[in-house]
């Protein structure tokens, strides 16, 4: 940090990009770095909880919870986790595209990202439409044929928590793309400053991480 | 810390001063729509005094019906609403966003010689999230409360309870997001933000203590999240992970709650040490001893901190061994905070004394943490534990650190940085006097606890055998003097802010970066960014002086 | 902050390993291991979110504080998670008192 | 203000234990007030303001010093961790042969069962200087049974068997108290212990209604509820038998192993798919609902006496 400019002082053309409180572009982009960082920390712990109710319970009922893993549909699941996997690549070759300054290729793979977001929502959407007529959504219209579902209740609350948490980081991570490819189109990001992008990007690749996890935790337990 | 300022603040004119400072637009647009960390550390102190405000009140309630043993006051319904209120809005509304959201906020980004935190935008949003929360906590109340206890604890909260739960639950979700964004702005702009020359061994300690604090709000509030949204859909739906019925396990929920919730009793005292370390260099005239002991004992009982939590369920039915686990870390994680104290009082050694409010503030807080710290020792032992667990021993206990550590460090820090936030200096006569009232009504309120506690008498009792009552009365009686302690600065500082002596750039002639600019400090803090040299508290060119304080 | 851009080769590189894995895990899946399953289960995607980060997230050529706050959360989850198995597993470890 | 007291009694061979550690950590308190307080008062008074103390070459920090007061207070603090441990390792650990009493809590009353069958409501009658052990559960909520005089406490958890014992010292009424907050009237969830000579408390058990045994209403219930029905050598259902199982190994059907105790008996009643014993089926009903707490303990009381001949205190009528 040999920051001693003071604020008068700015004459480099990157200067407009460059918050109040900053002394340069490289210093705003590293606070937002990691700041994102931090974030997806407190991301970790927040699923966190979750994946802690998930061990403790499985630990504890593990003939449950492979009898109840056995009704998710892992076609849809390996699908999905293909999806999401190759969507992060698309992100990843995006944040590539800002940091060229290539506002067209930008444009379109942020576009592309949120559409497998989409698809990627769609599929989860058929598939909770089965376990709704399959009758595995405790509560609503829980129907376990054993003696003693309550641990089965327990895997399908925690398997509609965890997705459903995913699915609401996902569909941020849709809108989050859409708005940044609209902003793309102002050439706002190829003009120096694509740390929008990149902690979006970010973003986008820990969701993809918390389905890594998901995918063999919840739809593998039970298929062997 | 030898600080070259290129600029001669000094010799401004008054009028200059308040025309620049942060405190000159008076609209309340102004205030509600700022960025600027200084008024929004001003925006939390009038939200948190609200809190404070409530609680006190529902805990001089409690301890007024407990002054007899059997009460007759208020029903045993509105006696558990009562104790609910009081904890729930003491510890997230109050003291977790104490000095950290106030002070810090404040002083934080003066403190490395930066224009403002981070990220300004966020930091506004934190305190409209925490407003959110607390009027969502505020609307339980008013809707009839809460009975469960801060501590919520399963089933009875998600099953048996018949009150507001989820909107008190909602309420600290919310909060809960204010204080992870605060923490990551802090831990962001200490990072990336210092000024050219502040390595890390050159940090104020406060900057220290809410660096540790920050990695605790931002790794174990998540949790906390998590915990409250499981809770309140278990109340919604009944699915049964809290329930033993449906094969769901309680203790499950006590592990979550209380991996967020010991490490956040660090939240609400490690702030306040670093206080302490501020004040009792700058009034000994000395640079405090062992620096890096003291820095990176802030940062090890941040970590131990997380290791323990499996101590308040001793007698939870939890495993033996994993009680045993947890017992050996309790002890460990006091041996930083000791550190902490044999340095504080290693730096009053061959230095010049100066009893000013905040001073006294800080040898108050070492006297009651001592005790607070102690008696954590007898709840770390197993098996004086199982004895005293969830009795008035551990209300005394958590008391003595977190009113006896934190209120008084914050209300130490307040007197020390009032100057820097007004411009104006308060009545230091009435400031000794409320310092030494709090001090001797905080014991008697709380030290007949210990006792109490250790007689069996359990927590949460609106109603107790008679041979209990004479701790009772003793510890209501010290209430009310606690109380005159705590309004004689509420109304003093409300005077001295328009009427005060002006203070100047640095009445206490200390050596922090925030006390190079003027006070009240320009809206972006610093004319120039200073540029630093020398090592923290470094008060030998200034050891002899003469504060003067009888004049104020 | 490095500023080096990434070739895209080693995105579809990336990318081809991610999804040989999730070939693997799914064929695992389906085979009775006992206890493997599990195991296997998590080496595979502990390796797929490694790969994730290291490339996509570009931890590989971060600074080392980047590194740690990227680790962090991980280090405490796993804290939760054996602090708090200690107890369910040792539980009904305790012998009577003869 | 009858009468007042700095200490509770001591009335339990554990409460002298918890007691002698309690002394030591107020000693060692008082070791570390004296060496803070005493310095942190010399100071203030001889380096205050314009005294005329000498302050050449302050020391600014000394790491030997620092190491010093880091390492002594860690090894303070292992060893208080040791004694505490020792002591809650047998506070803690089930004593083999001691008086069995059942405690079911619920909001807000503590219901209390004898061997023999003598039923009480927030009251527990025992004798002096034997060992009494509890088993303790809940109907509702978490509570705790705590009795000060004998330095014990144990939360008392839904869905699960907890356990707590003490050994009576000195005969007397004790306070019990609720010590985990359960609901609106947990400060009037509180009880007596009576602590009484061998003969009073024998004359005691013959005072009331005479009820049969804890183990004779199991025998009752297994029988009236059809348990008898599978789980005999002529039934025509495969059932495991029951004969000999207490605190026995059982292989279960996924290779596993668990110990046939309290808790394990209470679960196959209550959630027998949670673990088939080898080579039987998943055909038993769940009794969830269909038993009370008071009823499940004393099935389980007969269980454990057709599986222990051998312990006299066990099913005596």
């Amino acid at each position: 940090m040999e920051a001693t400019a003071s604020l008068n002082e700015r004459t480099e053309p990157t200067q407009s990009l460059v918050a109040r409180q900053f002394d340069d572009l490289e210093q705003q982009r590293g606070a937002a770095e990691l700041g994102m960082w931090i974030f997806l920390a407190t991301e970790v712990l927040f699923f966190g909880g979750l994946f802690l109710a998930y061990t403790v319970f499985r630990s504890l009922y593990p003939r449950d919870f492979a009898a109840a893993s056995h009704h998710t549909i892992v076609l849809i699941g390996g699908m999905n986790t293909a999806i999401l996997l190759f969507s992060s690549t698309l992100m990843a070759l995006a944040v590539r595209a800002a940091e060229l300054r290539n506002q067209t290729t930008l444009i379109r793979l942020l576009l592309a990202t949120a559409f497998f977001g989409i698809v990627f929502m769609v599929l989860k959407g058929i598939e909770y439409y089965k376990d709704w007529t399959d009758h595995l959504v405790p509560v609503l219209n829980f129907d376990w044929h054993s003696p003693n579902p309550g641990p089965a209740q327990i895997f399908f609350w925690l398997y509609f928590a965890m997705t459903g948490l995913h699915a609401i980081h996902i569909t941020v991570g849709i809108f989050v793309m859409l708005t940044l490819a609209l902003m793309a189109r102002t050439g706002k990001f190829t003009t120096g400053n694509y740390t929008p992008i990149e902690i979006a990007g970010l973003y986008w690749h820990f969701v993809d991480i918390v389905w890594i996890f998901l995918f063999p935790l919840l739809y593998l337990a039970g298929h062997r | 810390m030898n600080a070259r300022v290129a600029t001669e603040i000094d010799i401004r004119t008054e009028g200059e001063f308040a025309r620049e400072s942060y405190l000159s637009e008076h609209t309340v647009r102004s205030w509600l729509l700022t960025t600027d960390h200084k008024r929004i550390g001003i925006l939390y102190l009038f939200t948190i005094l609200i809190f404070f405000a409530i609680a006190s009140v529902a805990a001089a309630m409690m301890r007024i019906e407990l002054l007899h043993p059997t009460g007759g006051l208020m029903t045993s319904e509105t006696y558990n609403k009562l104790f609910t209120i009081h904890g729930t809005l003491m510890v997230w509304f109050f003291l977790i966003p104490s000095i950290p959201a106030v002070l810090g906020n404040f002083v934080l980004p003066m403190m490395i010689g930066a224009r403002d935190v981070a990220f300004p935008k966020l930091n506004l949003t934190s305190w409209y999230l925490f407003v959110f929360g607390g009027a969502f906590a505020t609307w339980s109340l008013i809707r009839g409360g809460v009975d469960t206890g801060w501590t919520f604890y399963t089933p009875y909260s998600t099953t048996y309870a018949n009150s507001h739960v989820i909107s008190m639950a909602a309420g600290v979700f919310i909060a809960g997001f204010s204080t992870i964004i605060t923490g990551m702005n802090f831990i962001v702009t200490t990072h990336k933000m210092r000024a050219p020359g502040l390595t890390w061994f050159r940090l104020p300690l406060f900057v220290w203590s809410l660096y540790a604090t920050s990695l605790i709000m931002v790794l174990a509030t998540p949790v906390l999240a998590m915990t409250l949204g499981l809770i309140s859909l278990e109340r919604i739906w009944g699915v049964g992970i809290f329930d033993p019925n449906l094969g769901g396990d309680p203790i499950l929920f006590q592990h979550m709650f209380w991996f967020y919730s010991h490490p956040a009793v660090y939240i609400m005292i490690l702030p306040g040490m670093g206080v302490v370390s501020e004040l009792i260099p700058c009034f000994s005239r000395k640079p405090i001893f062992g620096y890096p002991w003291v820095g990176c004992a802030s940062m090890a009982i941040a970590i131990l901190g997380f290791l323990v939590w499996g101590h308040h369920m001793f007698v939870s039915s939890q495993s033996v061994y994993a009680g045993m686990i947890f017992s050996v870390l309790s002890f460990l994680v006091a041996v930083p905070s000791g550190v902490k104290v044999f340095n504080w009082t290693a730096t009053l050694h061959k230095g010049s004394i100066h009893f000013t409010t905040p001073m006294l503030y800080a040898l108050g807080f070492i006297g009651l943490f001592v005790i607070g710290g102690l008696t954590g020792l007898f709840l770390a032992a197993l098996s004086v534990d199982v004895h005293v667990h969830d009795t008035y021993f551990i209300i005394a206990h958590f008391h003595y650190i977190m009113v006896g550590g934190m209120v008084t460090g914050f209300m130490g820090g307040l007197h020390y940085w009032w100057p820097k936030i007004t411009g104006r200096l308060y009545p230091e006569i009435w400031g000794k006097l409320a310092a030494l009232t709090t001090f001797l009504g905080f014991n008697l309120t709380f030290f007949p606890l210990f006792i109490l506690g250790y007689l069996g008498q359990p927590r949460r009792y609106h109603v107790y055998p008679p041979e209990f009552q004479i701790f009772h009365v003793l510890s209501t009686a010290g209430a009310s003097i606690l109380g005159v302690g705590y309004v004689m600065p509420l109304i003093y500082f409300i005077w001295s802010a328009k009427h005060g002596r002006a203070a100047g750039p640095n009445p206490w002639r200390a050596t922090g970066l925030e006390w190079q600019t003027s006070s009240p400090p320009p809206k972006h803090n610093f004319k120039e960014t200073p540029v630093v040299t020398g090592k923290p508290y470094d008060y030998s060119a200034e050891k002899d002086v003469d504060l003067d304080l009888a004049n104020l | 902050m490095e500023t080096t851009t990434h070739p895209p080769k080693t995105y579809w590189k990336t990318c081809g390993a991610l999804m040989l894995l999730l070939a693997l895990t799914w064929t695992i899946g389906y085979a009775d291991l006992g206890l493997f399953n599990l195991i296997l289960a998590l080496v595979i995607a502990i390796t797929k979110a490694l790969l994730v980060a290291l490339f996509f997230m570009h931890i590989k050529s971060s600074s080392r504080l980047l590194r740690l706050a990227a680790t962090v959360g991980v280090i405490w989850l796993l804290i939760m998670l054996s602090l708090t198995l200690s107890d369910y597993f040792t539980r009904g470890w305790v012998p009577l008192n003869h | 203000m009858d009468q007042f007291h700095l200490f509770p009694p001591q009335a339990s061979t554990s409460a002298q234990e918890v007691d002698h550690l309690y002394f030591t950590l107020i000693l060692i308190s008082l070791f570390f007030i004296t060496v803070v307080f005493l310095p942190i008062l010399y100071f203030c008074i001889k380096y205050r303001r314009g005294s005329a103390a000498d302050r050449s070459n302050p020391l600014n920090g000394s790491n030997l010093i620092e190491v010093g007061w880091t390492t002594l207070p860690t090894l303070m603090g292992l060893a208080l961790f040791g004694w505490g441990a020792v002591d809650y390792f047998r506070i803690e650990r089930k004593p083999a042969n001691a008086l069995q009493v059942q405690v079911v809590g619920k909001q807000w009353m503590w219901k209390v069962q004898h061997a023999e069958g003598k039923q009480e409501i927030n009251e527990l009658h025992i004798p002096v200087d034997r060992t009494i052990a509890l088993t303790l559960t809940s109907q509702d909520v978490i509570h705790s049974f705590f009795v000060p005089a004998f330095r014990v406490k144990q939360d008392v958890v839904p869905g699960k068997y907890t356990s707590e014992w003490f050994k009576p010292t000195r005969p007397g009424e004790y306070h019990i108290f609720c010590s985990q907050y359960c609901g609106t009237q947990h400060a009037k969830m509180i009880g007596r212990v009576v602590v009484m000579q061998p003969e009073a408390y024998a004359r005691w058990l013959q005072t009331g209604e005479q009820t049969e045994s804890i183990v004779r209403s199991g025998e009752r219930l297994f029988y009236d509820r059809g348990c008898s029905g599978c789980h005999s050598p002529n039934s025509k259902f495969h059932a495991p038998l029951l004969q000999g199982l207490y605190r026995k190994p059982v292989p279960l059907a996924d290779g596993t192993m668990v110990t046939a105790d309290d808790q394990y008996l209470r679960d196959s009643i209550l959630q027998p798919a949670k673990q088939i014993s080898a080579g039987y089926d998943n055909i038993m009903p769940s009794f969830s609902g269909h038993l009370t707490e008071e009823e499940i303990m004393q099935l389980i009381a007969y269980v454990k006496s057709i599986g222990r001949e051998e312990s006299p205190d066990q099913g005596k009528p």
